[in-house]
């Protein structure tokens, strides 16, 4: 392996790129699938799944025997960028292939990957997060939802809130309390896969801000889990989701692929609208920011293929693609101008997605305290 | 030089205030999105009976005279309470029809009234204004074209706006032609100046909201209105806003063009910020279309393009075609 | 008096205006005078306010006694509208002026007032502001410069810091702990007048970023005071000093006058590099916030005249010309593309001033923690 | 693709900042502004001894070929470390002397040694960049115009730039011109890449300067550095550096015009985002000459406008003229 600075892909990997896009261009819907957020909607990207799934181009970088093509990181990267690239529909089952399976590969049982992974690759099982509770948003040490030892397993009891993809998924992943007098508030918390439509799970979807409901409440009853889908080490749930909470914020939540598509459709717009002056330095600082993010996940990924652990860069991440996401999408609304207010077409729809950007996946205020105290150093503060 | 509201402009403010403050706005705007107009027209009735839509009617079809402040003064509390409806477009009509004694007679004393409402597009601006507000609740349909002014029959299939209260309608190009040279460029002067003090409504209603909020919501053990990441976001907000609103008030008292241009681009950037630290502070549920919030969050960021982008009022400010 | 929203003024004021323009044509030098902020400078701005001062323009504000016209508020806005508009010089006085002079009026006797005030209207005394010490900047509570009794006045023994104008001005004015004994950080302390060249005064020179001294060390070596330079009640200097920097944020420390001339000269210069659309964005902007100054500072002067006591809205004020400054001198150096390093031209000379701004007058920072609390209500917090 | 420094590459910076922070280079800055050049042109040989004016000079003419990424490398050191003189210029030139070998047989290899500096103008680009860095200095002084390329016998008086270490002197249009076609676009190309790496090093001085102040700073008994406006503004600084990086290091991979001009407004944007929180955050201190924060803030804001000021760079990246 040379080492010297090279960005250019090999040409294995660039085979890999031809053959993704061959499929991509042969595959994708001419025209946009209804909105995810939608029960028609979901059933159609639900299917998509399954059409990605059958040529193996619904996981890539899994392994091959549960559905994957063992690509790696770079791959993984290459397939992104043609992905959006080629306007493919947005992934119904992001949730469970970002957040839950890098949890079963990294903390599960074999039996546990090998039952969960595949169904999960091919959209038959959608999963949903179940980590927010009404009093805990940012402050995950906070949450009370219980889980109380019984025969063969555990019972579920509480209240989950901002659960996305809930109102129309199939299961869900989250940490419930399973030891109330452990010292801290870290501790005595164990990770639960649950069904959603087992007895004693009530869902109550919530409308997002165009009324679609992109997440639900979960009230739970006396919701029976058996011990085989505990993941990890009962009351070591804070941990295992930290580790989780990492690759939310990481890598692989958001791919470059989509924000290059994205800043690529801005530049279209700009140019359709006239390509007016007044508008070129958002457009520019747009694409510049989109570059920076693909070249900013190369390095880290080269970091990560030389074998160095990502750690608080994250934080990094997080806040960087929130608010490029966000940017595009103003940018191209002012853009619009007095059409920029109607709702369904591409932009606002990805507007009012990349609104709740810099609140999930950990909001950006927290983000910065961990940037100031993990990366800078800086003492702790009241925040 | 006095640049303060008399008292009888306060007086005014109080009692709108007072009337949209005990009519639970928020059930009328849900109303109202859903295609519901009833609680909205009785609503509009109201507003009307205080004098509202005749501060652009001259006194013989029973206005009050063009008053600017004080429509600047009543449109800051439409946007405080997200009343719905064509509001601004109501009033833009009246300035068009203004301009013809037999449209004036045969229309505005209605609009004045309040029994009827009316909405409008302009093809003459740059950016053209082509879809009608409310063209399914409005019984005036007005499109101000090059051509001329035209009455038209009825509106289009309503589209959504990003706030489900703005019922945007395309308006046929049929119907009576009643003008020659419609006044768009007054009537969008009013139109913007409508918006603008709108717009500082909606923003101050964000702000008030956001406080109280922060005040009660602990996160992390404490009130996160303690930490001062939230608390330096939101006197930001309170500096835009306040500086916003002396453009708004200016402009209605100079009603030149670059003043309502900067009043409007401030004032609609102020409210948008405001949204911004508003979802922002909320987290989650802000997000959400069933807490009320939601209701000015997406007004606001409506309002930025409505009669007047960004862009377009600097090109107004440098005075540029 | 009419009661009517109206920003014209009345026929008086214009007249007013008239004559200050006209003498303004007459006399305002026709190049600039070399910086305040060098000895050759300073004495030309020195001789300027004598030049102003000789037909009553240097403090219009003031009553007739002591050098003013009785100027209303008004007036005096116009005055400054005028002033800045016909390219006048920068006020070497303003120290005096602005901070010092209001203090004299609410807490100073007759006796100081007659002494005092002329020779500062004339320019014949300038005066520079001794606030702030080596540990106590934003947190002047933390003030450690004694003052001790002696026979007929008070022995001052500290370092002062950041004085602005100190490097060539007579006089200065602060606060300095006169009862170490007090229980809190804010009593005991007294606000006194004292000579630049008085024994025990030593006075070092310090350059801003561009080397230029715009501010002085001041090491105090049991320097005499008279009783007669104590401004209010010994001990009671805070309070009294409070009323000072509320002035200081206030209504009459940067002038509307000043940002409207300022965002003119911005537009022309835009006009004159062929008015760049990618540039207008920032000049509209600047235009525009330049007018909300102009009328926040209309109706806060309309409250005033009606009575209303001026709060925390200075804090307001305070960020908001701060900022504003800076963003007019960025934008125009940003015009000038390569040229605009260049030293020593009104806009880089105006940047390195506006650099300050958000620092000195009490932090931006500060500033917001106060809008926070007093304006918002905001639970206090730990900053 | 493998984007991160190799081996040799990382040796180099780290070698280049142990010289470079033995140097004391404050105090050749301060020289260096009163136009006292003896301790510059000393650091300036130990430089070029580590190899850094040879990366843009080929082998035969003693420099190690164009590189480039070890190019961006050096500079991002000589940025950290306020390091004064034409370096940038001295690159550009030897680009534009590279293309005729009569030229770069007569200057390359004193360029490449460190013996002589060289400085540039180009009144080619859209704005034109008609003030040579340290003329009274270099002892190359080249002026590209659209007339060909000129050696200049001497500079005229030294302007002051805000920068003081940065003395700028108008090249008189006289003297030998010793080409028709100067390659100024590829010089353009190399002085862009240069200024963008040392703009990224001296961000990263700021911060690590503001990071260390804040910790020792008290004001109410507390770390400055325990305010959470202090910690977020920081936290934003440190994110608009480490995305400036890449953008940079990826543009001395591709030497494409639109990288180049992206990693130049970038990096710059982010060093002058730096500057400006290091001066707010440091208070009255910062703002003061004698303390050495100054000789970083000064060049933040100076480095923005040179060789590419951000409207220049941002039509690149749109690929406009």
């Amino acid at each position: 392996m040379t080492e010297a600075v090279d960005l250019t892909h090999t040409p294995a990997d660039e085979e890999f790129r031809a053959e993704a896009r061959a499929w991509l261009t042969a595959h994708v819907p001419p025209r946009p699938l209804p909105s995810l957020e939608t029960a028609e909607g979901f059933a159609a990207h639900r299917a998509w799944e399954a059409e990605l799934a059958a040529d193996r181009w619904s996981v890539v970088s899994w392994p091959e025997r549960y559905g994957g093509r063992d690509a790696g990181l770079v791959r993984w990267l290459v397939f992104e960028e043609e992905y959006y690239a080629a306007g493919a529909p947005g992934r119904v089952g992001q949730n469970g292939v970002s957040l839950l399976a890098p949890t079963l590969f990294d903390h599960g049982t074999e039996e546990q990957r090998a039952r969960v992974l595949p169904p999960m690759a091919t959209g038959e099982v959608v999963w949903a997060q179940a980590w927010s509770e009404p009093e805990a948003g940012s402050d995950l040490a906070a949450l009370r939802s219980r889980a109380v030892r019984t025969a063969g397993g555990w019972l579920l009891t509480g209240q989950k809130t901002w659960s996305s993809r809930a109102a129309f998924a199939d299961r869900a992943f989250g940490l419930f309390r399973s030891d109330p007098d452990t010292p801290g508030p870290h501790q005595g918390l164990t990770y639960l896969m649950f069904d959603l439509r087992a007895p004693g799970v009530t869902v109550r979807p919530i409308g997002r801000l165009d009324g679609k409901p992109a997440f639900a409440e979960l009230f739970l009853d006396q919701v029976f889990v058996p011990d085989e889908d505990v993941i990890g080490e009962p009351g070591q749930g804070w941990r295992i989701a930290m580790s989780t909470a990492g690759n939310e914020r990481g890598l692989t939540l958001r791919s470059p692929g989509r924000f290059l598509a994205c800043a690529d459709r801005l530049l279209s717009l700009w140019q359709e609208q006239g390509a007016p002056e007044s508008a070129a330095a958002g457009v520019a600082d747009a694409v510049v920011r989109a570059r920076a993010y693909q070249l900013f996940t190369y390095a880290a990924a080269s970091r990560h293929l030389d074998g160095e652990a990502l750690g608080p860069e994250s934080s990094l991440n997080k806040v960087f693609w929130s608010e490029l996401d966000l940017a595009l999408h103003e940018t191209a609304l002012d853009l619009l101008g007095p059409a920029g207010e109607e709702a369904g077409s591409p932009w606002s729809e990805g507007y009012v997605f990349a609104l709740a950007g810099p609140v999930y996946a950990g909001t950006n205020e927290i983000q910065r305290d961990i940037i100031a105290e993990r990366l800078l150093g800086l003492p702790k503060g009241r925040r | 030089m006095r640049f303060l509201l008399d008292t009888g402009q306060r007086d005014f403010a109080s009692a709108l205030r007072a009337l949209l403050a005990a009519a639970d706005t928020p059930r009328v705007v849900r109303d109202w999105s859903r295609g519901e107009h009833a609680s909205g027209r009785a609503l509009w009735g109201r507003i009307a009976e205080a004098g509202v839509f005749g501060l652009a009617v001259p006194e013989e079809y029973g206005g009050a005279g063009r008053r600017p402040v004080e429509l600047a003064v009543a449109f800051v509390e439409l946007g405080r309470y997200a009343v719905p409806g064509p509001s601004v477009e109501t009033v833009a009509a009246a300035v068009l029809l203004g301009e013809r004694a037999d449209l004036a007679k045969r229309f505005l004393p209605e609009l004045a009234s309040g029994s009827a409402m009316a909405t409008v597009t302009m093809s003459f601006a740059r950016h053209g204004y082509g879809l009608a507000l409310d063209g399914d609740a409005a019984q005036v349909r007005l499109a101000a074209t090059p051509e001329g002014l035209r009455l038209s029959p009825g509106a289009g299939a309503v589209r959504r706006s990003l706030d489900p209260a703005r019922r945007l309608t395309p308006l046929p190009p049929v119907g009576e032609l009643v003008g020659a040279e419609p006044a768009w460029a007054e009537a969008l002067l009013w139109a913007r100046l409508a918006t603008a003090a709108q717009a500082l409504g909606v923003g101050l209603a964000l702000l008030d909201r956001t406080v109280a909020y922060v005040k009660q919501r602990t996160q992390f053990g404490v009130p996160i209105g303690s930490f001062q990441a939230v608390r330096h976001r939101l006197a930001d907000v309170r500096i835009a806003l306040e500086f916003a609103r002396p453009l708004v008030f200016g402009a209605a008292v100079t009603m030149s063009p670059a003043d309502v241009a900067a009043a409007k681009l401030s004032a609609c950037e102020a409210g948008y910020a405001a949204a911004r630290a508003a979802l922002q502070l909320h987290g989650a549920i802000g997000y959400t279309a069933e807490y009320d919030l939601s209701l000015w969050l997406t007004k606001a960021r409506a309002l930025r393009g409505a009669w007047g982008a960004p862009e377009e009022c600097r090109r107004v400010v440098l005075g540029r075609p």
